[in-house]
């Protein structure tokens, strides 16, 4: 039987969990037995998952101890609701009282929990500040980006508050996913069923590229983890907080980004202005093989 | 409610705002001290060049005018849904912008928002939300959706769903409703410029609202759930 | 939704293992959570199911998952959504044979 | 005493190609016309009441002509009678809608179904029959032989040359009947050329050629995305390659369309190759080129593919395996669902689809109530071939077990499985005590229930309790209970008799999976060859290019 590598994309949050860090080191916080439901959901005659869609605790990477969250996409997407939300905070607010090493984020979420809506909206927002408190207190974040949910919405914003993003080419990172754009805009305006264009648009390459993530990696978990470590391991020697510097210098890089895109229609031609050679081929590339021809050419570096 | 209206009510003292395509900026007087406004109107849907704007206006606050108090004016349809956007990273702009209004909180500027319209999704999580406190007026709308989007999405009917709103401040739009989960700190019915006032002078002690959903009732389980996991207590059950 | 609750005695197998959980709450799959409980060496099963009036299916696939485990002193409780019984006896199966990896 | 006349075909075609010759003008060129003069040829050629073939299947369709025919005007032209293996296209209902056909024979309808019940309820379009394909192109030499054929090639030179390419399909079939009965031959082209790579028609089989403003459309119907396969699929693929394939020595076969038979395609590199059945099952196939079966092409498993038409995306790929497809000197493929219907029914010792009900006595059916969908291609696969002589060890072996206790002549027969979970999605039981069939009989006033393959021709009913052998089955009350044996817990399976399926069981009708021994814990994805489609394009070194819709890349 040929041998396989392990999918991250295929894996469920408990599986990467286990996959991601050293074998048996995942201890978890507020666990599945505790039954922390949605008291929503009920109400609306929807599920509910015994640890509404996110597992958090910590983990050993490489002996490293860090602390960890993994959100489920299988369940509602891994949207974002009241208790879920709460979960991530929590985790973040004791990764500062601890002072860990770092915090990593498994995120795959279609955002805001709708059927939660105004607590879930509340709650992204909330992590979103717990997550810059943390790094004000100068534990770095890090977040991996590989589900077939991708980040989305309020989710694609925390991923982007976080001092590095790492991607799988499978992963998507975005505000609006394609249907909503649809639906609201019309096929003309973002054909979702063009899948390739999707990806084009969202996709870890087209990221890795225009700069919102840091590390892209084939869509295997021991690739995801080399990556991680590499990443902990990097942030414990940086500074992990905001600075009016690096704003600035962000600002400048966006400013850059609609200046120079900003009357594109297709990433295509993003990538071609970027002069990456033989851009329409970029994503029939492996992971190798695109980085060897992307690095150099990448912005945001 | 139009900007201007809402400018010469909130700044007796007066102000100095300009529109641009429409994005807010400028700064105005209050109680006799300086304070930065920066702003959308018009149900402008956030696309990358207003969040750009806005994140812009901010760091330049904190660059040449440090510790001066800045005030959010938000009145938006939510980010703007259009391939190019996405295209272009519309998250990455989302997220900065919400990146400086932290910075500038801990540059030890206070920051606070006020819907004083519409609010919507992602055209205020990074707006308002990321503020010291947000405020709203009683006619603001402030929401994720509306209800009949939720119950397509949902699958739930909307008669279910209007009625579960009654009692269940998740559901329904409405300043009222972010009021009880801790999400406005407080409506101004009247008295503007008082109220103004006295939210520039409360002293920020962290991101409070999970706690204060808890104290009105809103949203029950946020806080405990924080508190379990932050502290790693055993969990209380909280089946009230 | 529909919440149906199972008791089966006789059982002879204890799991020494703690809380395991198995699955996802997506649809026509299922998540199961197995723990070892004092049951008076009962073994319980909750299920919370999305897939209304379907009792009679889930009574006959917990019987001969119990035929096929005898477990004791075990509390299970699920939240399905839709899942058929082939996914519902494999996850089953998935939850007890973790217990028993993790035990050995 | 008048002279019978014999020619009255002869001069019903002279007549209607004067017609569009007055009618074109000098915008005929030789054969071709130009794309904005299709409507005046369709009424200059037509004839109210005329037998007309659209080409369209569940691959490529001639859809410009059929647009063209759906817009015609219905007071010139009305009371059509069509021809049509599928009916695939809302244009292809539009002209019962708007009163130009009334008639309809045809195969397959799928995702029109629901809408063909409406019209036939409504009396705009009246079925004279739902066909088998291979029995629908046999009528078109008999008695239905078309008047006009609207078809659809890749290219055709000034001569009329047509290059149909590697989804020739249908083309054949239709043209014969048409061409040599003195029809009209009307074809809708992607291009002229100066010279077609390989003539698929002859030119002088053709009468006019229409560049189409747009490609035809074509429909990736028989691409699969391994990630979509469940662990419950995996199991039953486990199951039938060691209790089925490895059993009977299976060499030549058919698959469905699938999830099922996909796993099973994608298991052979791994799992089959692990029970060391490579060279042993699984050499020569009457099969689309499915892309789920490059795996198993790259690792040596298959011979020989013949095609009832291509797949998107898989061209360079058939290209680079000459030896496996059936390749024109040109490079391309060359398929024919005619001959590859005849080829599977015939040469193909098994044949194994899925399905969505199947009643007590094995009668398998995909009607619904509301839905008049007719057959895909699994009528003529999945029934045994009364004509075959041949033999080999599958067909042997079925045909023994059939017969073993009964006095009858050795004879054998073909494997004929059905393969389906028990339960559908939304807990849709798939094995049931009358299918819905006969209400949509009743509904749609049919003289029989549409039974897609009929029990006395299914051998093997395969699910994820086990495999039932029908072939060992000696009275009709054994037959039900090893069906009830594997139909789970489905009401059906519910209520058989525990003892008598254990008994079964003894004798080795009902097969359970730690029977055949396999352990259900390695039923995992992780066995799959190929787990999504980015690894179906790199077991292709490259050559294998999915449809946009089907890339996360």
């Amino acid at each position: 039987m040929t041998a396989h590598t392990i999918s991250y994309q295929e894996s469920t949050a408990r599986e990467r969990l286990q996959r991601l860090f050293d074998a048996g080191s995942f201890e978890e916080f507020l666990p599945p037995s505790e039954r922390v439901v949605s008291p929503h959901l009920g109400q609306l005659n929807a599920p509910v998952a015994f640890d509404d869609g996110v597992a958090v605790g910590r983990a050993r990477l490489h002996g490293v101890q860090v602390y960890t969250a993994a959100q489920e996409g299988g369940f509602m997407g891994g949207a974002v609701g009241e208790v879920h939300g709460a979960k991530l905070v929590g985790l973040l607010r004791r990764a500062v009282l601890d002072r860990v090493a770092a915090v990593v984020l498994l995120v795959e979420s279609g955002g805001v929990r709708l059927h939660e809506a105004n607590a879930g909206l509340i709650a992204v927002s909330e992590v979103m500040r717990a997550l810059l408190d943390a790094r004000a207190a100068g534990v770095p974040v890090v977040v991996l980006v590989g589900g077939a949910n991708g980040a989305f919405g309020g989710m694609g914003i925390v991923a982007r508050c976080a001092n590095v993003v790492i991607m799988s080419e499978e992963g998507r990172l975005a505000m609006s996913g394609p249907e909503v754009i649809e639906t609201a805009s019309g096929v003309e305006e973002f054909d979702s069923r063009d899948r390739a264009l999707v990806w084009r648009t969202t996709g870890g390459k087209h990221r890795y590229l225009l700069g919102d993530c840091q590390q892209i990696v084939a869509d295997d978990m021991t690739a995801f983890r080399a990556a991680a470590h590499a990443a902990v391991t990097e942030l414990s020697t940086a500074s992990a907080a905001l600075t009016l510097d690096a704003l600035t210098a962000e600002q400048q890089l966006l400013e850059q980004r609609l200046a120079r895109f900003g009357a594109m229609s297709e990433p295509v031609d993003i990538w071609t202005a970027l002069d990456v050679p033989d851009a329409a081929n970029l994503p029939m590339l492996g992971a190798d093989e695109f980085i060897a021809v992307a690095a150099t050419h990448r912005l945001g570096v | 409610m139009d900007w201007k209206t809402l400018a010469n009510t909130l700044f007796p003292q007066g102000h100095a705002i300009v529109e641009r395509d429409d994005f807010l900026s400028g700064d105005a007087q209050v109680d006799g001290q300086t304070i930065a406004i920066i702003g959308t109107t018009g149900h402008t849907p956030i696309g990358v060049e207003i969040a750009l704007a806005q994140a812009q206006a901010i760091l330049h606050t904190v660059r040449t005018a440090p510790g001066r108090p800045i005030l959010m004016l938000i009145d938006t349809q939510g980010q703007r849904l259009r391939h190019r956007d996405e295209m272009l990273g519309i998250n990455s702009y989302m997220a900065h912008l919400g990146k400086c209004v932290d910075l500038a909180r801990r540059h030890g500027h206070t920051i606070i928002g006020l819907v004083y319209d519409q609010a919507l999704s992602g055209g205020f999580i990074t707006s308002g939300l990321m503020a010291d406190a947000c405020y709203a007026l009683p006619d603001a709308t402030i929401r994720v959706m509306g209800l009949p989007a939720m119950a397509r999405i949902t699958k739930v009917p909307e008669e279910r769903l209007t009625e579960l709103a009654q009692s269940n401040p998740v559901f329904a739009p409405g300043p009222e409703n972010y009021w009880r989960m801790g999400g406005v700190q407080a409506i101004w019915h009247d008295d503007l410029p008082t109220q103004l006032q006295a939210a520039l002078a409360r002293p920020f002690t962290g991101d409070r609202r999970s706690a204060l959903g808890l104290e009105r009732g809103g949203r029950r389980l946020a806080q405990p759930v924080i508190e379990a996991v932050a502290a790693g207590t055993p969990w209380q059950r909280h089946d009230d | 939704m529909e919440t149906l609750n199972y008791r089966f005695e006789h059982g002879t197998r204890r799991l020494q293992s703690s809380p395991q959980v198995v699955g996802v709450v997506g649809s026509g799959n299922l998540e199961v959570l197995i723990e070892p409980a004092a049951l008076n060496g009962a073994c319980t099963i909750a299920i919370t199911t999305a897939a209304v009036g379907f009792g009679p299916i889930w009574q006959a696939v917990m019987r001969d998952f119990h035929g096929r485990w005898l477990l004791a002193d075990t509390r299970i409780s699920i939240n399905d959504m839709g899942a058929t019984p082939a996914v519902v006896s494999l996850r089953l199966d998935q939850a007890v044979q973790t217990m028993l990896g993790d035990a050995s | 005493m008048t002279v019978a006349a014999w020619n009255t075909l002869q001069q019903n075609r002279a007549a209607r190609l004067t017609r569009a010759g007055r009618e074109l003008g000098s915008d005929l060129a030789g054969k071709t016309l130009p794309a904005a003069r299709v409507a005046d040829l369709l009424h200059a050629v037509l004839e109210c009441g005329d037998r007309v073939c659209l080409e369209g299947n569940n691959q490529k369709q001639a859809d410009f002509l059929g647009h063209a025919l759906a817009n015609l005007d219905p007071a010139r032209i009305n009371d059509l009678h069509m021809l049509q293996s599928v009916l695939a296209l809302p244009s292809h209902l539009d002209v019962f809608e708007r009163g130009i056909a009334s008639r309809l024979d045809f195969s397959f309808s799928g995702p029109q179904a629901a809408r063909v019940a409406r019209l036939a309820a409504a009396g705009k379009l009246n079925i004279g029959a739902i066909h088998t394909y291979l029995e629908l192109f046999s009528r078109y030499f008999i008695d239905l032989p078309p008047r006009v054929c609207l078809i659809a090639a890749e290219a055709a030179d000034r001569h009329g040359n047509l290059y149909t390419g590697p989804n020739t399909e249908d083309t054949p079939a239709i043209v014969e009947a048409t061409a040599f009965k003195n029809g009209i031959v009307i074809v809708q082209v992607n291009r002229i050329v100066d010279q077609v790579p390989r003539v698929d028609v002859p030119g002088d089989w053709v009468d006019f050629v229409v560049p189409s403003p747009r490609p035809y459309y074509i429909e990736p119907l028989f691409t699969r995305d391994p990630a979509q396969i469940s662990e419950i699929q995996v199991l039953m693929a486990m199951m039938a390659i060691k209790g089925i394939y490895a059993e009977y020595e299976v060499q030549r076969l058919n698959h469905g369309i699938g999830f099922d038979t996909a796993a099973i395609e994608l298991l052979l590199p791994t799992y089959a190759e692990s029970l060391g059945l490579r060279g042993k099952i699984g050499k020569h196939w009457a099969l689309n080129p499915h892309p789920a079966l490059i795996p198993a092409i790259e690792a040596g498993f298959v011979q020989s593919i013949h095609s009832f038409g291509s797949e998107l995306g898989m061209e360079d790929y058939i290209h680079a395996r000459p030896d496996v497809f059936a390749i024109g000197p040109d490079g391309t493929m060359r398929s024919n669902r005619a001959m590859c219907q005849a080829a599977g029914h015939y040469a193909c010792d098994m044949f194994i689809g899925s399905t969505l009900q199947i009643d007590l006595q094995g009668n398998s059916s995909t009607a619904t109530a509301g839905r008049i969908s007719g057959f895909g291609g699994a009528s003529n696969m999945g029934a045994d071939a009364r004509g075959r002589r041949h033999a080999s060890p599958a067909w042997l072996k079925a045909g023994e077990q059939a017969r073993a206790g009964r006095n009858t002549i050795p004879r054998g027969q073909k494997l004929v499985v059905q393969i389906v979970e028990t339960f559908r999605e939304h807990m849709q039981p798939a094995f049931v005590e009358r299918l819905d069939a006969w209400e949509l009989m009743e509904q749609a006033k049919m003289a029989i229930p549409p039974v897609m393959i009929y029990g006395d021709d299914v051998t093997h009913i395969l699910t994820e309790e086990g495999i039932a052998n029908l072939l060992l089955c000696r009275t009709d009350e054994e037959r039900e209970q090893a069906i009830r044996g594997v139909a789970g817990y489905t009401p059906v399976g519910l209520g058989r008799d525990a003892r008598m399926v254990e008994n079964l069981r003894d004798r080795g009708i009902i097969v359970r999976a730690e029977d055949l021994g396999i352990d259900k814990r390695l039923a995992t994805r992780d066995l799959l060859a190929a787990r999504n489609m980015k690894d179906l394009v790199r077991a292709s070194g490259g050559l294998y290019q999915p449809p946009k819709r089907f890339r996360n890349w």
